[in-house]
This record gives structure tokens, C-alpha cells and sequence, in this order.
């Protein structure tokens, strides 16, 4: 049969017609459908063994116990603990997405960089570890070498009484410089605070979880506040036993925060008139007698100064008009607080991480006093440091000793700041007014100071007069992208390193970060450079560091801890460790190398609470008392010459009152009304948006509303009566000045902003980092002039005449 | 109706306690990581960004200084109807290519990715919002090195699909799992919860079996302060909410009648 | 779409629904394979082509 | 040029300046090929669709055009299965129409799916239960049966018809038109149905549920109703425009005017239904649901009066228009009658998908908009654009008009 027209027709349709019947055209459409699902640039995770690794978050001083899932060798997701003491399972947005922080290469420095660009483009050149240090260290031995030691400064970000800070400080003494400079902190306020009040530098917290009447000037408690893990539970606990009709959460804060809202009762104070308050319910305390007579008169000294103060200057009519707090709320917050069994009023606005007013947070304390709830259930707990073992001395030669002895660049501890440890924006200004920097070489220790400091502008500006810059930041921030130099650290997830006692927390705990991953970049734990520089700038300076490394320094300090005896390594979570004990426990451990080992895998060592007794002299001052007249500051007046002759010593403090209030917590007065500058910006901040030195993981720009941010704008929070005063409308831009500068947002109205008041999120507006971070808002800290708080001389955040107009 | 408790044998549910919620966005973030979910450079376009968990806002509408904000945490509602009686949710009954289905033995409303064609109707059709489409692929730049934490336990998006919760599905595989090596048939109430409630710092998320009474959910919805978002519509969702507040359970549903307070 | 696939299901719904769908196709392509038929029939002479 | 392949007998403009006509619609279809080259490579993200607006310009687009292309399916049943034989004359026009219609809303949704390369799922894994499967087979179905009409006419064309296997072809397939309309009317039925269907089963959408018979909701009926009483309308439109650019008479009256009177009647039953509809929506779907009527209108740009426009403006008064003989028998007036008619069915499509989707369900979500990219329009047009080559090449190459010669006798 040949193939004839008619065939070939009948064949191509019995072809057909019979591939129909075999299963190649259904086989070839499931390959499609199977090709249709794989696209080469959907990268698919490699399967592996599935491991879980303890740890603890080092991304803020909060310290949350943190286990990272790992495949194989790759950490895939961060959880919380439940089986660490300070937060049960939970932890905050940004330790959440820490991986991001720990793989991310753009916001990585991954390895030791030289900069070859203009300072703040970020072009690097990457270099030899062995180069990095010789360079930093020549620089140190030149400095040596001139006896110009003290034009070595270092700035340090880490929590105090942590090991790396130890180290950085010894270093720069070691080398010959006094010029170890800290980020301002809330700490330092507390600590100053209560060196004033009780003579007590130890870490102080507040027992939140046992108390029934939280009294919050301003306190982020959901902002971040302290160690968010922490807080967030102690704010579970505290829902859990109000629910129960036991607690209640009185928040004082301008703006319907977060807390504000979740809490039982938002009283909307003026911003910057927190002292007068907390005095104008001392006085309705006082005067109502619900004061605890007993502690006041056992253990409290300067109490009918204060008294005569208080009822004289602080009557509620006088603080509704300061305030704009109604009378009966006075009342009520008064009655509230002295009449619950264990209330606390607390201090430390935002994420309890800047520092805040002196004066202010001993007006509060003073209400503490009142109460006498010290180291007592639900109240302020005063308690001795952790018992880690003390590092030997430096033996500075020759050089070193006349460095050290030259007067800091930052004047803390002068007569002028008598009360400071360190102050940073002293330093900046001495840069900024001098021809040529002091400051030769600068070495930054986990710190961001061009972002984080107010007066940005001026920050950035010494910056660029200092010489040489190096910095230590495992991340690409602002302040890295100013250095000559980057010696990058490892990130928290990469190194061991100690947590001391975490933020605010009232039982001692020490925890220890471990390595969950394999370096992932050619970094280095900056405890081990800190030891290789030293080795490498001379002998002398080498032989105060005489460590391996500085796993082994941590090691000897962590000694301590077992030679104080007692102490737990293992939490079971079944009884909480903030609850109350009285008698001591543990030790769970043999040894100090057993103790040593299981710290090392579990990340912890802990005692329970059981704080000192109040009559066990915890009270330091020199009427061993709590003292509501300080008398420390009053020697400080009257005792120590005036920097100028014929100068007013209070005023050179910074103190405006006069008399005997000027020695006690008193309101310091509204002395920003500027005609020109009619309102205030308050600057905010966010749990969901790191404001410090460490960046946000991009995960957390997920949380971030869009009214908070949009593209590249964010938004200041107005009150729709005063935007509509400005015509101002939603979304619109606007331009807010300040003394210190003029900066572009968009106006978001909202009636949980007080009128008159311009709220702006602390942490937008970088200018480093990569494209999920950079260039998304604006940074309040451009706007915040370099104000100085009385007595302590710290920035002043909090309040910033500014003016508002369209833009 | 009466069938409605013979379906299945478990019926996993979550119950978000809106005054322990802070907002603070944690159970967001959890979700992301968990799910490999990418962040894209611009997150602020909250129209096309991707969140599973997605956290509300809203205020009682009083002016200053009577405002209140409330936080409403949005997972996939899961729901057991379409609203009319209809046995799936309204996004599984509208799918055109079985891409979603109502696990009836769980309760859990699943998504194929690799069968999802990306018509979007179940989007037009949920009132939650609790489905997303993937505008663009997933953002992992080639040597950013930000793929090297997504996990393999869920599969990543391509482009033009849908995704959306899944009650971390993959979990309840890995509790499965772990009770079948024990020689177990069932699992402990805690060995399966999401991501987001497992990191939820202030313990506002309880998840569990709404259908097993010792279950905490279980008793949680008994509580008279429960409710649902958009009740009314009937589509039956297995996300309960908790507040004593009556202004936050009167904006959770459209009331055209005046809202009855329950709490004095 | 055919009893291959897992969806397919042996149910009322599927059975109306699909029924209906192949009933028309059937019809349609029928038509246009007479058609054909009768088009090919035509060209190569087995009927005649009818005039109308 | 191009004479021997025009129709016998009629007169058509030169070679030249066809193609001067042609150059813009190529211009506009290039441009949307741009967009759609764009879309299919980079994605959907060179929309402004976004998670809010699911379905947007392009669903719109394609609603609309599905339901004015309605005139091919009824024309053809009025024609083949009812028997009104004046209709033949125009129903070459009907189906051409149909046939752009209908492609030209399948190729859009090919490219307005996230997964164009797995569009074939919808048959492979289909849902049976979803109707947008249930307009996907229709459409897809009732596309082939298009086909199958719109193939006779272009083997008519002269060179064409000439071969003789394509000849007896044609008149072969003319055979089995009856039967193919009547199939085709009946998939028509069910995917214009399901259309309405699909925005009147989101149950978890007040402002589009409807409640309905057995699985359908009413607005299955409704779909399917003001597509019938539009589609004509639009078919109208088209030979009007085509007559005035040719500047010929091709249909007669009588053609006209019925579907004109069969559209009439339609539209006001529609209307009747579609009042009603809105009544039982507004005092027992809405409530329900815990909305009431003004609440769907409290922000954003879509307020009442689009139901008053909806329902008034282009829904009851062309329906007076449409009924009443001597107002249509003014051709202005018929015109515009048709052009309110089509109006308010773009309208309601309007309406039932971007409405919908802007008015948030959660009291405490917000009320979005939305405007469409360059690339949304640009495909929108090209489908404008595609429906006027596709016209035009008919109309040059193909006798779409069978009356054309007889009422335009070429002098000499």
C-alpha cells in the first residue's frame, strides 16, 4: 500500500487518535506541570541534620535566653528559652530576626577593612588581620613613644561591669590614656541617682513582677523598655493578676504609647514635667499621711526639708498647672501608690537605654522613699553587684602614668560635673572647638555615636576632625563608615561572651553567649584583638594583658561567681526566679570546671532573689540613711571652689533653683519657652525598631505601620487640633526645626499625641547599613540640641523646642 | 450543623489575648523566619509586602487624652465555612486549581505553592486579608547570603502565587514525627503551637485543640470576653481574640444594632 | 479534568458538572468532525456536494 | 493591491489608506505588547495590583468585554435556535465582535495570573466548585465554538473560497451553525453566569454576596441578563460606528431595530430584578452581615451615586429608550440609548470587582484606591486596539455585511 493521500490522512489521524490512548501525552503534562514549579532563582534550603544550640541574645543588655535551630552547620531560626530565667519563651522582634544580622552581608563588615573613600561612603578595602593590628597598634606605640597618650580615646557601647569593658578600659589605661569614654546611659542616671540619695552605686532594678501598683514615669515597659524578654513577661504576670483585680499599671507619658494604652490608667503629662508631678503626689502623699512613717524615720534623713518643700512649692494646684494633670488624677495616682501593698514608681523614658533627667529620677525615688518599698517584694531593689572575680592591676610605666593623670577631654568628674563618669558630648564639643582634635586616635567599641547621639550633625562633625578612627562594629553602621580602620567583631551568635546581670534585673544572673555557628565572616571576637593589640604596641603595655585569649579572661572571671558560693547553672522554669527566697540555694554544680562546663552549654549562672535586708546598710550615704536632702551634693556646692571666681556654684551645675530645694529632687522649671520655637518634639521609641547601637533586622521593617514609615519618609505623630492650626493634614509633609537643625517628615495625626507636642520614632534615618535600612526616615537625633541636663551633664533627650511649618 | 462536630478529629485553633498584646510585632517576625518569608527593601508598601501574621492597629476613636490603641494579630483565620454553610472556607472554594484545601482532620487550610496559578480570587474573596501574593520573587540577592537561613522544612515561594499561614503545618508534621518515634499515637497539647505563639513575649497567643476540652484553648473560648473578627459573617474561624475591653470587641465586628457590653 | 487526576472525585457534583461540559464539547467537536467528514467525503468524491 | 482578495462587488478605500488606519490600533497593540512582554518577564509587580486590589483594570476590562461581547451568543441563538431570520444579516458582525471580545479577555487573563505557564491547571486540578473554573471551561469551550462560527465566514473570502476543499468546508460547517449556536448559548449561559457567580458567592464580602438559587447566586441570573440585554446593544454600536466610518448603510433597519426591542424588553426585566436585588442587599444581606447601606459609601471616591447612576442613568432610562419604538427608531437617540446601556453594565462590573475590593470588611482596616499603571492601560487598549484590526481586516477581506451590496450599489 503505498502513501497515497487518502493513507497518510488515515494515519496521522489513527496516530493521533492512538497517542491518546498511550500515557505519554498525560506523562509529558505532569513534567510540565513539574517544570512549571522549579525556577532556578527560588533558592531551595539544603535538608540536613536538625540541631538545636543554647545561647543567650547579646543584641541588647536585656540578655533573653535565645536556642537557635540549626541544619547542619546553618542556623535557620532563633526561639526563645524556657528554660532561662529572664524571659519564658519569648523574646523581642529583634532578637527574632537576629540570623538576618548574623548572615546579612551588606550589613556585615566581613572582614578587617581599610577605608579608601571619603569617610561615610563605606568603601572598603579588605585587609590581613595580622596588618589590621599592626596598624592600630604602631599608632598606639607612636603615641607612646610622643607621651601623648592621652589623644587616645575610646569609646564604649558595651553594658558596664561586662568583660569587654573591662578589657577596652584597660586597655586605654594600659596604653596611658584617661580618656575611656562611655555612651550615655540610663544607668548612669540611676547610678548617680542613687549614689546621691543612698550613697549605693550597685545595679539597681525594679521588682515589677511582685508589685501590685506600678507607678511608670514614662517607662517604655512595652517600648522595649530594660530587657524586653523580661518586661513583656513581667507585663503577662502583671495582666494575669490584674485580671485578678491585684495589679494596676499607671503610665505618665505625653503620647497614648504603647504602654499608655495597654495600661489601666495613661495620666498625660507635659512632657518634661515628670518631676513636678512625682513631687505634687509626694505632697498629697505627706499631706494625707500615707507615707510609711517608719521607714521614713528610720531610715530616711532630710525628710522635714523635704516636707517643708514639697507642701510649700508642690501643691496639686500648682502641678495642674505644670502638668495639665487633673487634680483628682493627682489624688488618685496618690492614693493608688501609697495605699497598694508593694507599688514602684519608675524611671527611664522609652527603652529605658538614654538617659534621663538627675533631678527627675530622684523625685521619683523620692517617692519610692516615701513608701519605703527598698528591697522589698514588688519594690526598688538595691543589691551588690555580681561576684565576678576582679582582673589584677595595670602596672602603667612611666608613660602610661603621666597619660593617665592628664584631665579628661570630657571634664566628667570635675568640679563642673562632679557626679559624671563619663560625657561624651563634652568630648565632641572640645573636638569641635579646637583647631586641631585632641583626640589623635579614636577607637569605637560597639557604639554608633554618629546616629545615636543627639546633634548628630555636630557628632558627625568632630568625627571628621579626628585623625584616626577605628572601629570595632561587626556592623557596617555610621559611625564604622567615618573609620580609617574597621577590626570587626564577631556577632553575638559567633563569640562567647559574658552578659553581666542583665538590664533592670532583680535577681543576679551571669549570662554567658556562646558560639552557635562557625564565624561565618573573616571576623574577630574584639575581646581577642583588644589582647592582640596590646601584645603587638610594646611589652610594657602587653604585660597587662598576659591572657591567651579572652575566653580564658572570662573564664577567670567567672571564678568569682563559684568562689561566692551558692548560685544555680540550670533553670527548670518551674518556679520563677524573681520569686521571693530566704534562704540561699544551690550550688547545682561540683566543681568550678563542672560549673565552668554547664555555664558554657546552658549560657547561665544564677541566684535567686534575696535581696539584702533593708537595716543590713545598704544605705551608704554619710547619715547612712536614705538621705532626701543630699548631703553630697550639698558639700559639692558649698565645699568646692567655683570654676569661675565669684561664680554662682549652682549655677554652674546647672542648677536654677535656690535654697535648700536646690540640695533636694525638686522640678527644675520649664526653661525652654523659646517665642520662636512654640512647640515640642519629643522623640519616641519602638520595640519593633532598634534605636541603639546594633541595627534592626529587616524582619522587623515587616512590623513597622505605614504610618510610621513610607518609602522613604517617616512620620512625626501631631495631634489633629494642632496639625489643623498648621493646615497640616495626613501623610503631609511637613518641616520641623529646632535650634540645632531643620529636618523634613510626614505629619501622621493621631489624638494619642498631647497638643503642642511633635513625637518622632528614634532609629529611622540611617545613612549606612543596606538597602533595608538605609535611607528610610529621619533621625530625631539631627534635632536634639546639645542640652545638658542639671547636675549630671548628660544630653537632654526629651524635650526639644521646635517649630513646625508645611514642607 | 450537627455534622459540624463529627468532621474531624482535631481542630487546631489559636486563642490572642488582646489585652496581653502589646504589639511589639514579634510574632511577625517569628512568622517570617519560620515560614521563609523575604523582606523586600521597601516593607513600608503594606499592600504588597508579604506577612502571614500581620498585626492591626486601631484606636477607640475618643480624642486625646481618651485615646486607646489596640493591636489585632491576623493569622490566617482558618475558617470552617464559606458563610453560607458551604463546608470550606470561601478561599478554598473558590480555588480554581485545588491549590487550597480544608484539612478536615485538622482543621488546618493548607496552599499548594507549586499548584496556586496566582488568579488571586481566593484574595478577592477572604475578609481577612490573610492571603498574600508573591508580587515579585522572593528577595535573595545572589551573594547577599540571606538565603542561608531559610529553613528546609518549608518550601519557598516562587513569584505569582499565593501564600498565606498555615498554623506552622510543618510543625505539627515534626510533633507527628517525634510522638510516631516515641511510640506515641497522640500528641502533648504543647508539642505542637506555632511559631508565633511559642514567641510571643507577653503570652498573649494560646494555640491548640479546640475540639479536646483539657486544652487550654478550648477553655479560653468559653471565657465571655471571646469573640471573632467578623462573627456575623458566619465563615466560622478557629482564631479566637480575648479583651475585657468593650470598645475593642465592638470594633472587631460590623454592629448595624447597638453593641451590648457585657462586662459592668 | 480526568480520572487521573487526584481531585477527581466520583460524586454527583462531578458527575453534573463534568457531564455537562463533555455533552457540550462532544456536541461541538462532533459537529466539526461531520464537518470535516463530509468534507473530505465531498473533495474526494464519495458523495456528491449538494447545492442549496 | 490588495483587490482580489476584497469582497465582490463593494467598495472599499484604497490600499494605502487602510494601512494609514491600521498604523495607530498597530501603534497601541505594540504597546500593550510591551507591557505584556514586561508583565510575563518581571511579573506582576509592574501592576498597581496589590494584595488589597486582587482583581483590578484588567478583570474589569475583561468583565466588561465578555459581557458586551454577549451580542455573538444571543444573536446566534435569536438567529439559529428561535429562527428571526432578519437577524442574519448582522450576525457576521455579532460573532466577529464575540470572537475579539472573547480572545481578547483570554489572552488579558493569561497575563493577569501570577503563574501564566500553569494556567492549564484550572482544567488539570480543576475545583469544580469555584465558578471561575466554571467560566474558565466556558469561556475556553465557548471561545473554540467561536472559532468554529467565525471560520466559515473567513473561508468566504474571495481568494478563500476559491480553493474547493475550503469551499465545501465552509458550507459544511454553515450546516452545523444551529447546532453550534445552541451549544454555544448554552456555555455562554453558564460562563456569564458564573461571572456574576464569582463576585456573588464571596460570602465573606457584604458589599457582593448575594444570596441565590441552589449553587448559584443571584447575581448568576443577573450577569447573564444584563449581558444579553447589552450585548445587542454593543453589536449595534459597532455596526453604527463601522457605518459611519464607511460612510455606508450595511445593516438594514429591521436587524436593528429588533435587537434593539429585544435589548429594551431585556434591560427592564434586568432592571426589574436588579432593583429588587439591590433592596433585598440593602435590608437583609447587609444587615446580616453587620453593615448598613451607607456604610459601603462612607469613604473614597465610589459613593451612592454610582448606584443611582447604575441604576437610573444607564439602566432605567435606556430601557424606557430601548422599549419605546419611536424613540429608537431616532438613531441618535438609539445610539445613545445603546451607549447608556453599555455603560451601566461596565458599570456594575465596576462596581461588583473594584468596589468590592476597595471597601475594607475588618471595621478596623482602611478603605484603599487604586490606579492602574501605564502597563494596565496599555494591555487594556491593546484588546481596544486588537478589536479594531480584527474588525477592520474583517470588514476589508470578508463579506461581514451580506446586505452590504445590495443597499450600496456601485454606480456603473
Amino acid at each position: 500500500m503505498g502513501v497515497t493521500r487518502r493513507n497518510f490522512v488515515k494515519f496521522a489521524i489513527g496516530g493521533v487518535a492512538g497517542l491518546h490512548l498511550t500515557p505519554l501525552p498525560y506523562k509529558l503534562m505532569d513534567d510540565i506541570a513539574i517544570w512549571t514549579q522549579n525556577w532556578p532563582w527560588v533558592p531551595v534550603p539544603p535538608e540536613g541534620e536538625f540541631l538545636s544550640v543554647k545561647s543567650v541574645c547579646g543584641l541588647c543588655p536585656g540578655g533573653c535566653g535565645i536556642q537557635v535551630r540549626k541544619v547542619d552547620e546553618r542556623a535557620v531560626k532563633i526561639e526563645g528559652r524556657t528554660d532561662y530565667p529572664v524571659n519564658p519563651g519569648g523574646i523581642c522582634p529583634s532578637g527574632m530576626g537576629g540570623l538576618q544580622l548574623l548572615y546579612d552581608r551588606d550589613l556585615r563588615h566581613t572582614g578587617p577593612m581599610k577605608r579608601v573613600g571619603p569617610r561615610g561612603s563605606g568603601d572598603f578595602m579588605e585587609i590581613t588581620w595580622d596588618e589590621a593590628i599592626k596598624t592600630v597598634a604602631e599608632r598606639i606605640a607612636s603615641l607612646r613613644k610622643n607621651a601623648k597618650t592621652e589623644a587616645l580615646v575610646s569609646v564604649d557601647g558595651n553594658s558596664k561591669g561586662s568583660t569587654l569593658s573591662l578589657m577596652i578600659e584597660r586597655l586605654t589605661k594600659a596604653a596611658g590614656s584617661p580618656n575611656y569614654v562611655r555612651m550615655p546611659s540610663l544607668e548612669d542616671t540611676y547610678e548617680m541617682g542613687n549614689l546621691l540619695m543612698m550613697g549605693n552605686n550597685g545595679p539597681m532594678a525594679y521588682d515589677l513582677e511582685n508589685s501590685d501598683y506600678v507607678l511608670s514615669f514614662g517607662s517604655g515597659l512595652l517600648e522595649g523598655w530594660g530587657g524586653p524578654g523580661r518586661i513583656m513577661n513581667a507585663w503577662a504576670v502583671l495582666r494575669e493578676k490584674a485580671s485578678k483585680g491585684g495589679a494596676t499599671v499607671v503610665q505618665i507619658e505625653s503620647r497614648a504609647s504603647n504602654t499608655a494604652s495597654k495600661s489601666d490608667k495613661w495620666i498625660a503629662a507635659r512632657p518634661g514635667t515628670d518631676a513636678a508631678l512625682a513631687l505634687g503626689i509626694a505632697h498629697v502623699i505627706i499631706r494625707d499621711n500615707l507615707y510609711d512613717q517608719q521607714f521614713v524615720s528610720n531610715y530616711t534623713s532630710g525628710f522635714e526639708k523635704f516636707k517643708t518643700m514639697v507642701l510649700g512649692q508642690y501643691s496639686p494646684e500648682k502641678i495642674v498647672d505644670i502638668t495639665g494633670v487633673g487634680k483628682e488624677a493627682i489624688k488618685a495616682m496618690a492614693d493608688g501608690f501609697a495605699r497598694a501593698k508593694a507599688p514602684v514608681a519608675i524611671y527611664g523614658k522609652g527603652k529605658g537605654t538614654l538617659n534621663g533627667s538627675l533631678f527627675e529620677f530622684m523625685s521619683v525615688q523620692a517617692l519610692n522613699a516615701l513608701k519605703g518599698n527598698i528591697n522589698k517584694p514588688g519594690g526598688i531593689i538595691i543589691s551588690d553587684p555580681l561576684p565576678l572575680a576582679t582582673l589584677p592591676a595595670i602596672s602603667p610605666d612611666g608613660v602610661a602614668e603621666r597619660g593617665i593623670l592628664t584631665p579628661r577631654f570630657d571634664q566628667a568628674g570635675t568640679n563642673k560635673y562632679p557626679f559624671a563618669v563619663s560625657l561624651i558630648n563634652n568630648l565632641i564639643d572640645v573636638i569641635n572647638h579646637s583647631d586641631k582634635s585632641p583626640v589623635d586616635t579614636l577607637l569605637v567599641f560597639s557604639a554608633n555615636p554618629a546616629f545615636t547621639l543627639p546633634d548628630s550633625g555636630e557628632v558627625n562633625r568632630a568625627l571628621k576632625k579626628i585623625p584616626f578612627i577605628v572601629s570595632f562594629s561587626p556592623f557596617r553602621d555610621e559611625t564604622s563608615f567615618m573609620a580609617d580602620l574597621v577590626l570587626p567583631d564577631h556577632s553575638y551568635l559567633e563569640k562567647t561572651d559574658d552578659i553581666v546581670r542583665p538590664n533592670g534585673l532583680q535577681y543576679q544572673l551571669y549570662g554567658l553567649t556562646r558560639p552557635v555557628v562557625k564565624p561565618v565572616y573573616n571576623t574577630r571576637s574584639a575581646g581577642d584583638t583588644i589582647i592582640n593589640i596590646a601584645k603587638a604596641v610594646d611589652t610594657k603595655t602587653a604585660s597587662s594583658f598576659p591572657w591567651k585569649d579572652y575566653e580564658s579572661v572570662l573564664k577567670i572571671r567567672a571564678k568569682g561567681l563559684f568562689d561566692s558560693g551558692g548560685g544555680l547553672v540550670r533553670y527548670k522554669g518551674a518556679e520563677p526566679a524573681w520569686k521571693w527566697k530566704t534562704a540561699s540555694d544551690g550550688p547545682d554544680y561540683k566543681s568550678f570546671g563542672d560549673m565552668w562546663k554547664k555555664i558554657k552549654t546552658d549560657g547561665l549562672w544564677y541566684r535567686k532573689l534575696m535581696p539584702s535586708a533593708i537595716d543590713s546598710g545598704i544605705f551608704k550615704t554619710a547619715s547612712n540613711r536614705f538621705e532626701f536632702f543630699i548631703s553630697q551634693l550639698e558639700l559639692a556646692v558649698k565645699d568646692y571652689p567655683t570654676a569661675a571666681p565669684g561664680g554662682n556654684r549652682l549655677k554652674e551645675l546647672g542648677i536654677t533653683v535656690e535654697g535648700d530645694a536646690a540640695f533636694m529632687p525638686h522640678y527644675e522649671g520649664n526653661h525652654h519657652h523659646d517665642e520662636q520655637l512654640p512647640l515640642t518634639m519629643a522623640p519616641y521609641e519602638m520595640v519593633n525598631l532598634a534605636s541603639g547601637w546594633a541595627p534592626s533586622p529587616p524582619f522587623a521593617y515587616k512590623t513597622i505601620f505605614d504610618d510610621q514609615l513610607l518609602g522613604s519618609d517617616s512620620f512625626a505623630i501631631i495631634n489633629p487640633g494642632t496639625a489643623s492650626e498648621f493646615r497640616i493634614k495626613q501623610g503631609d509633609y511637613i518641616i520641623i526645626q529646632s535650634k540645632a537643625c531643620a529636618v523634613k517628615a510626614r505629619a501622621s495625626l493621631s489624638h494619642g499625641a498631647m497638643p503642642g507636642v511633635v513625637y518622632m520614632p528614634l532609629g529611622f534615618g540611617h545613612t549606612a547599613y543596606d538597602e533595608f535600612i538605609r535611607e528610610k526616615g529621619v533621625n530625631p537625633n539631627l534635632l536634639i540640641p546639645p542640652g545638658k541636663d542639671p547636675l549630671s551633664g548628660h544630653p537632654v533627650w526629651w524635650t526639644t523646642p521646635v517649630k513646625i511649618m508645611k514642607g | 450543623m450537627k455534622k459540624e462536630h463529627d468532621q474531624g478529629k482535631y481542630k487546631y485553633g489559636m486563642v490572642i489575648d488582646l489585652d496581653k498584646c502589646t504589639g511589639c510585632g514579634t510574632c511577625m517576625v517569628a512568622c517570617a523566619a519560620e515560614n521563609n518569608v523575604s523582606v523586600r527593601p521597601d516593607e513600608s508598601d503594606k499592600q504588597r509586602s508579604i506577612s502571614w501574621m500581620q498585626v492591626y492597629k486601631a484606636d477607640n476613636g475618643k480624642e486625646f487624652p481618651e485615646a486607646e490603641t489596640v493591636y489585632f494579630p491576623r493569622p490566617c483565620m482558618h475558617c470552617e465555612q464559606d458563610g453560607r454553610g458551604g463546608h470550606a472556607p470561601s478561599c478554598v472554594s473558590v480555588c480554581v486549581a485545588t491549590a487550597t484545601t480544608l484539612d478536615k482532620n485538622t482543621g488546618i487550610v493548607s496552599q499548594i505553592y507549586t499548584r496556586c496559578i496566582g488568579c488571586r480570587y481566593c484574595q478577592a474573596a477572604c475578609p481577612y486579608k490573610a492571603r498574600y501574593f508573591n508580587w515579585w520573587d522572593a528577595y535573595f540577592p545572589v551573594d547577599k547570603g540571606l538565603e542561608r537561613y531559610l529553613s528546609p522544612e518549608v518550601s519557598p515561594r516562587m513569584r505569582g502565587v499565593i501564600e498565606k499561614c498555615s498554623f506552622c503545618h510543618h510543625r505539627l508534621m515534626r510533633a507527628r514525627t517525634k510522638a510516631y518515634a516515641d511510640g506515641r499515637r497522640k500528641i502533648k497539647e504543647n508539642e505542637y503551637i506555632t511559631a508565633c505563639a511559642e514567641a510571643c513575649p507577653a503570652q498573649a497567643i494560646t494555640f491548640g485543640d479546640l475540639n479536646n476540652p483539657k486544652h487550654k484553648v478550648a477553655q479560653l473560648i468559653k471565657s465571655k470576653n471571646a469573640f471573632r473578627i467578623l462573627e456575623r459573617l458566619n465563615t466560622k474561624p478557629k482564631v479566637y481574640y480575648l479583651s475585657s475591653r468593650d470598645w475593642v470587641r465592638k470594633i472587631a465586628d460590623n454592629p448595624v444594632d447597638e453593641f451590648s457590653p457585657i462586662s459592668g | 479534568m480526568l480520572p487521573f487526576c487526584f481531585e477527581w472525585v466520583w460524586n454527583v457534583d462531578h458527575i453534573i458538572f463534568f457531564g455537562l461540559l463533555y455533552t457540550a464539547l462532544t456536541i461541538v467537536a462532533t459537529c466539526v468532525v461531520i464537518a470535516a467528514i463530509k468534507t473530505v467525503m465531498q473533495v474526494f468524491g464519495f458523495t456528491r456536494q449538494r447545492h442549496f | 493591491m490588495d483587490s482580489k482578495l476584497l469582497p465582490e462587488g463593494v467598495e472599499r478605500c484604497s490600499f494605502g489608506m487602510f494601512i494609514l488606519w491600521m498604523l495607530p490600533w498597530l501603534a497601541i497593540l505594540a504597546w500593550g505588547g510591551l507591557a505584556a512582554v514586561l508583565c510575563l518577564v518581571k511579573g506582576l509587580n509592574q501592576t498597581n495590583m496589590s494584595n488589597v486590589f486582587a482583581f483590578a483594570l484588567w478583570i474589569v476590562f475583561d468583565l466588561g468585554v465578555i459581557a458586551l461581547g454577549a451580542g455573538a451568543f444571543f444573536s446566534g441563538f435569536l438567529t439559529y435556535v428561535v429562527g428571526k431570520k432578519e437577524l442574519k444579516n448582522i450576525i457576521n458582525a455579532a460573532v466577529i465582535i464575540g470572537f475579539i471580545c472573547y480572545s481578547g479577555a483570554t489572552a488579558m487573563l493569561g497575563i493577569d495570573i501570577g503563574q501564566p505557564i500553569r494556567g492549564w491547571f484550572i482544567f488539570w486540578h480543576a475545583n469544580i466548585h469555584s465558578m471561575l473554573v466554571e467560566v474558565s471551561f466556558c469561556i475556553t469551550c465557548y471561545l473554540g465554538v467561536l472559532i468554529v462560527e467565525f471560520v466559515p465566514i473567513i473561508l468566504e473570502n474571495r481568494k478563500l473560497d476559491q480553493i474547493k476543499e475550503l469551499h465545501i468546508f465552509g458550507h459544511n460547517l454553515h450546516h452545523i451553525m444551529g447546532v453550534i449556536a445552541a451549544s454555544g448559548t448554552f456555555l455562554s449561559f453558564f460562563h456569564q453566569g458564573s461571572l456574576g457567580g464569582m463576585f456573588g458567592v464571596m460570602y465573606g464580602r457584604p458589599f457582593a454576596a448575594r444570596d441565590g438559587f441552589y449553587i448559584w447566586p443571584w447575581t448568576f441570573f443577573l450577569f447573564v441578563l444584563s449581558a444579553i440585554a447589552s450585548g445587542p446593544c454593543f453589536t449595534i454600536i459597532c455596526t453604527k460606528l463601522t457605518e459611519l466610518l464607511t460612510r455606508k448603510k450595511l445593516v438594514p433597519d429591521n436587524a436593528i431595530q429588533l435587537l434593539a426591542k429585544v435589548s429594551g424588553w431585556l434591560l427592564s426585566l434586568y432592571m426589574v430584578l436588579k432593583i429588587a436585588d439591590t433592596l433585598v442587599w440593602i435590608y437583609d444581606i447587609a444587615p446580616r452581615a453587620g453593615f448598613k447601606f451607607m456604610d459601603f459609601y462612607r469613604e473614597g471616591p465610589y459613593g451612592v451615586w454610582m448606584v443611582a447612576a447604575e441604576l437610573f442613568v444607564c439602566g432605567i432610562i435606556p430601557a424606557i429608550m430601548l422599549m419605546t419604538p419611536k424613540i429608537r427608531e431616532n438613531q441618535g437617540m438609539l445610539v445613545t440609548a445603546c451607549l447608556l446601556n453599555c455603560t451601566g453594565i461596565i458599570l456594575n462590573r465596576f462596581v461588583f470587582i473594584i468596589v468590592t475590593l476597595a471597601i475594607p470588611v475588618m471595621p478596623f482596616d482602611r478603605f484603599l484606591s487604586y490606579l492602574p499603571t501605564w502597563q494596565e492601560w496599555a494591555i487594556g487598549f491593546a484588546v481596544i486596539a486588537y478589536g479594531f484590526i480584527v474588525f477592520s481586516l474583517s470588514y476589508r477581506y470578508l463579506p461581514v455585511f451580506p446586505k452590504e451590496r445590495e443597499l450600496n450599489p456601485i454606480a456603473g
